[in-house]
């Protein structure tokens, strides 16, 4: 067991442990409520309390400069339903989020396997793939955009000199969200793989050992020790990539402002545009309460259906 | 709890640094997370800290105090 | 195994004290620091987004009215452009305004609609100071609402030793092209170098709308034009050269032209009058050329945007202040020198005629174009949703220059207008 | 059969170097390229664009960025800010983690849908309503008012759950056995045992903190107070950017960061293998 040892030093030093003061307090409740209160009262003030106040403004018609915000109901949603930028904007986030999640986390799985095999030098591999993580997205995106570029960019030049075909990235509409999804698996593989690492780290040897005695090939042992087991290490990385997905806004605010045509709009940039361009705070909040509807729905489902719990 | 305004614009003054002020908020900042990190390394002996952690102590308290003078280096800025 | 001795009780206190403190310490309330406003301290507070190359103008004059004025303290705040409105919506309401804030011409129109601006032309600021554009653009629904610091227009910019190299004559600074001159001039230079014009997707659209006779309103403003005879057939004119022989790059990013120019990666830009310092710096054999004219009329127009400064009216901003900051604006010691200050150009009719500004121009005689096409520039149209016509009609023009019918998709960009008008 | 093992062995090895490789040289080169460009000056990054080794390298970019914006202001309040939230997510992010994995009291599960449920919201979403929260309590344009945001975020909470489930009960008895309260067990045997996660949390949270960019920018006035990113945002302008101080402040940005990931690696490894290991 990857932190047995440290469990067997955690009992030794309790054993020679003795309490020099009143008996051990009762398991009442009233300890736990103190030790969860103050990181709960912080996020009910800091983000649930101004969601509600977000959800409260898209019931209005709420022009940021305006003095008086008339009453609307539900009018935002409905016109929320009927605009197709906001569907352009869902498919545009989902196909990102289904890219990140179908792309990263398996490249992040594979490099996370070869890292395992403890060769020589893995320290630097791993260090170098965490890189482009450490780096903000504004900076890595005003890096990428000049390295996007079709005409003297870096990539086409490479891909020039190999003879291969080059594309205009983020200078057209088909390939604009591609690019943007590109660099952001570029990005964000190194965060995933580093998990995906340390999970593979606490599978325990005795399982491969008793595999291989059983002649159990390569893939049989991916198969039926590593993936099982990793399965809480999985659900961990696929909630968390998909929360951070459907953020998708920095990178789309840097590089394209939503792209030729509409091609890379997200939900968050169709948000910011509305809310803080165009003076329509009142349609942008509805924007902001439908997402948040989907991908709190989203990740319930997700934990529902595959929960958190391990088999060994 | 009279003095609770008193100790509430404080506080807030902390928060706020011009130009060339000395950061004061910033320097209560540090020598919080400093003592944090002090205590849990040498105080509390089942953390078994590493060299890291002892040496980041120290780094925190010597950021709190640059936090406080570099401002007002004499050097002009 | 070492027993530690220190009581537990009296270590958790050490913790617990520490982490509190810094917790008390932040959950407190209070007014924050001297951040100059109108409480008392006589300093002024201005907001402009950011911009390197105006930055150290702008300290300048700010020490310049201190000392005018005798305040203590004029401190500028910057923000990045896209962000400045988000700035402005949530400090003024709440009441953190500036004295004083630099808008652009989209911006104008919003602030006079929802009166968030001082009527300018109570305070002794009269409307007809100005060249046409600025007065327009810093104008709504009749009323000043704000002073222009300067005014600008969009030109041609040609590479002369690219054209030589083309085997094309380099025409006289002064000299408009026609359309069919100018497909000529872009043919042959694509031909040579690959690539022969490069500009922004949505404003260089505009630009031969405008060029053309149209643009998006008709005349008394009361129903879209962007997708009248004349705009159709601009955007039929430029759209075989973007799709068909890529021999015209349209870019979708804000600046990306530029740097297609000054990588001599194209020999002819859309470029504005800002752009004077960068060219000046670039090392390239350079000129301005009026921008080209369309069939349907003989003097060709371009945007004319800039920087204006306003009041606000609400949110705490000390108006005499701000008042004060316009008035230095406007005075012709400032309005005289905006061009060798950093290549604007005065919006002020009356400072084309003063002896420094004509003394400049002579120096600098590649400037003299642009004092040309001062008159020609075009305001925007003066509407609060100003802002939503441009993104409605760039949105539009990058899907023309990836192929769609200029038809259908000017049509999709005026429906769009007229239901906000 | 020895022979044949090692000779497969051998190849699978050198595949495996040779993918290692590719992956680190394409994270790598988008930043050389970067540390290049920023050595040309400032005229020249673009006229000799297609030149990737700058013929006269100059640091002139890093020291007009140094001396023409308050960049050691700037990075001093990234770091009051970054440290100050590390500090204090560490400690409350702890505690609801242990009392969400291991607490007893009605009410958890709700708290957890809570997690979950705020961990979805995208900060962008609460600016206006929190703007307007902090200047009621006139908290705009101080530290606090940046830190409290990212001091909120529920990320840690979460993942100090995932990691405080691994720890078997019977430990926990064993220490309610010994007279410990439930905050003397979290401190006696949780926090020690909880090192490695620990560490993953602040260099996750040292990471986000030091790229935030969009609510700096909106609560804080004062120019002087940016942190380093919301610096750097400024030296994009609408028509005219400084290409050469904008990267060379970028490279600048990215060295702290780096340097915390460096330094945590050993722990930060064995950190993340706790919490992601078993759920």
């Amino acid at each position: 067991m990857a932190q047995s040892q440290s469990l067997r030093r955690i009992r030794r030093q309790l054993t020679g442990y003795v309490p020099d003061f009143a008996t051990a307090s009762s398991e009442d409740d009233l300890s736990w409520y103190l030790i969860v209160f103050p990181k709960v009262l912080l996020f009910s003030v800091v983000l649930l309390v101004p969601f509600v106040g977000a959800f409260w403004i898209s019931l209005h018609q709420w022009e940021p400069l305006a003095t008086q915000h008339p009453f609307v109901g539900l009018d935002n949603y409905v016109a929320l339903f009927r605009d197709p930028i906001f569907w352009d904007a869902l498919v545009n986030t989902a196909g990102y989020s289904l890219a990140l999640i179908a792309i990263d986390v398996p490249i992040a799985l594979g490099l996370a396997l070869l890292l395992n095999m403890n060769l020589r030098g893995t320290k630097f591999y791993s260090a170098a793939i965490f890189l482009p993580v450490v780096t903000s997205w504004v900076v890595v995106s005003l890096i990428w955009s000049w390295l996007y570029n079709p005409q003297y960019g870096l990539i086409n030049a490479a891909l020039g000199t190999v003879g291969l075909p080059q594309p205009d990235w983020l200078q057209s509409s088909k390939t604009a969200l591609a690019s943007i999804a590109l660099m952001s698996i570029w990005k964000h593989v190194g965060f995933n793989m580093v998990i995906f690492l340390a999970g593979l780290k606490g599978i325990p040897d005795d399982f491969y050992e008793a595999a291989i005695i059983d002649g159990a090939n390569r893939w049989q042992r991916f198969r039926y020790i590593t993936l099982p087991l990793l399965k809480p290490t999985s659900f961990f990385v696929v909630v968390v990539t998909l929360i951070f997905s459907f953020r998708l806004y920095t990178q789309v605010y840097v590089m394209t402002q939503g792209g030729p045509v509409h091609s890379t709009y997200s939900i968050v940039f169709y948000f910011w545009e509305q809310g803080f361009q165009q003076f329509n705070m009142g349609y942008a909040s509805a924007i902001a309460v439908v997402l948040f509807l989907i991908v709190f729905g989203l990740s319930i489902v997700q934990q529902r259906t595959w929960g958190d719990t391990v088999e060994y | 709890m009279a003095h609770l305004p008193l100790l509430l614009s404080v506080a807030l003054k902390l928060g706020y640094a011009g130009e060339n002020q000395p950061i004061v908020g910033g320097a209560l900042v540090f020598l919080a997370a400093a003592a944090g990190v002090l205590y849990l390394s040498f105080v509390r002996e089942e953390m078994d800290a590493g060299p890291a952690l002892k040496v980041g102590g120290f780094l925190l308290l010597a950021l709190a105090v640059l936090a406080y003078f570099w401002p007002m280096r004499p050097w002009p800025h | 195994m070492r027993e530690n001795r220190v009581t537990r009780r009296k270590a958790l206190a050490i913790a617990g004290g520490a982490g509190a403190a810094g917790l008390a310490g932040c959950a407190s309330g209070g007014r924050s620091g001297d951040s100059g406003q109108s409480d008392g301290s006589n300093s002024a507070t201005l907001w402009a987004w950011n911009d390197p190359g105006l930055s150290p103008i702008r300290e300048e004059q700010a020490k310049e009215f201190e000392k005018k004025h005798g305040l203590d303290g004029v401190n500028w705040q910057y923000y990045p452009f896209d962000n400045y409105l988000a700035k402005a919506t949530s400090a003024i309401p709440a009441g953190n305004a500036p004295d004083s804030l630099a808008l652009s011409v989209l911006w104008v129109p919003r602030f006079g609609d929802k009166g968030v601006a001082v009527n300018l032309e109570e305070h002794g600021f009269s409307p007809d100071d100005y060249v046409t554009a600025a007065r327009n653009n810093s104008s709504y629904d009749g009323t000043l609402w704000s002073v222009p610091w300067y005014a600008d227009c969009r030109l041609l910019c040609i590479n002369k030793q690219m054209f030589e190299q083309a085997g094309l004559e380099v025409p006289d600074p002064s000299h408009r092209p026609s359309w069919d001159e100018f497909a000529n001039w872009v043919e042959e230079l694509g031909k040579e170098h690959g690539t022969g014009y490069s500009m922004a997707a949505g404003e260089g659209l505009d630009a031969f709308v405008l060029s053309n006779g149209s643009g998006y309103l008709t005349e008394d403003g009361s129903k879209a034009a962007i997708n009248n005879a004349a705009a159709v057939e601009a955007a039929e004119f430029l759209q075989p050269m973007v799709v068909e022989d890529e021999h015209v790059l349209a870019r979708t990013s804000g600046t990306t032209h530029v740097e297609d120019f000054l990588s001599g990666q194209a020999p002819m830009l859309y470029a504005g009058s800002w752009h004077y310092p960068r060219l000046r710096d670039s090392g390239i054999d350079w000129q301005y050329n009026p921008h080209p004219g369309g069939p349907r009329i003989e003097k060709s127009h371009t945007w004319s945007a800039g920087v204006y400064y306003s009041v606000p009216s609400r949110g705490g901003a000390d108006q005499e202040i701000g008042r004060k900051w316009l008035e230095y604006i406007d005075s012709m010691e400032v309005q005289k020198n905006v061009t060798r200050a950093m290549g604007g150009f005065p919006g002020r009719k009356d400072a084309y005629e003063t002896d420094a500004f004509k003394q400049y121009l002579d120096d600098h005689p590649k400037l003299k174009v642009v004092a040309q096409e001062m008159e020609n520039a075009v305001a925007f149209p003066s509407h609060p949703d100003v802002g939503k016509m441009w993104t409605a009609v760039h949105t539009q023009a990058e899907a023309i220059f990836q192929g769609t019918d200029p038809k259908s998709a000017l049509d999709k960009a005026a429906e769009e207008i007229n239901g906000l008008l | 059969m020895k022979l044949e093992r090692s000779r497969g062995d051998y190849l699978r090895k050198g595949l495996a170097h040779g993918i290692l490789l590719t992956a680190s040289a394409l994270a790598i080169i988008p930043f050389a390229w970067a540390l290049l460009a920023s050595l040309k000056p400032e005229n020249k990054i673009f006229t000799t664009i297609f030149r990737i080794i700058p013929e006269d390298p100059t640091f002139a970019n890093y020291v007009n960025v140094w001396l023409q914006n308050p960049l050691d202001r700037w990075i001093l309040n990234s770091l009051v800010i970054t440290v100050g939230v590390v500090y204090f997510t560490l400690l409350l992010d702890t505690l609801a983690g242990y009392a969400l994995a291991k607490g007893k009291f009605r009410g958890k599960s709700l708290v957890y849908t809570l997690v979950i449920g705020t961990l979805v919201i995208p900060p962008q979403v609460v600016l206006v309503p929190l703007y307007i929260e902090m200047n009621m309590l006139n908290w705009s344009n101080t530290y606090w008012a940046v830190m409290v945001l990212y001091i909120a975020n529920p990320f840690g909470t979460f993942m100090m759950r995932q990691f405080f489930l691994t720890i078997p009960d019977s430990l926990i008895e064993a220490a309610r056995m010994d007279g410990c309260s439930t905050l003397q067990t979290y401190t006696r045997i949780m926090l020690p045992l909880a090192k490695p996660a620990l560490s993953s949390l602040g260099v996750f949270t040292f990471i986000f903190t030091w790229g935030a960019f969009l609510w700096p920018l909106i609560i804080l006035d004062d120019g002087a107070m940016y942190p380093l990113q919301v610096g750097i945002g400024l030296l994009t302008g609408r028509y005219s950017s400084q290409w050469g101080q904008l990267l060379a402040a970028a490279i600048l940005a990215a060295l702290p960061v780096l340097a915390a990931y460096l330094l945590a690696q050993r722990t930060f490894m064995e950190g993340i293998a706790l919490s992601g290991g078993k759920g």
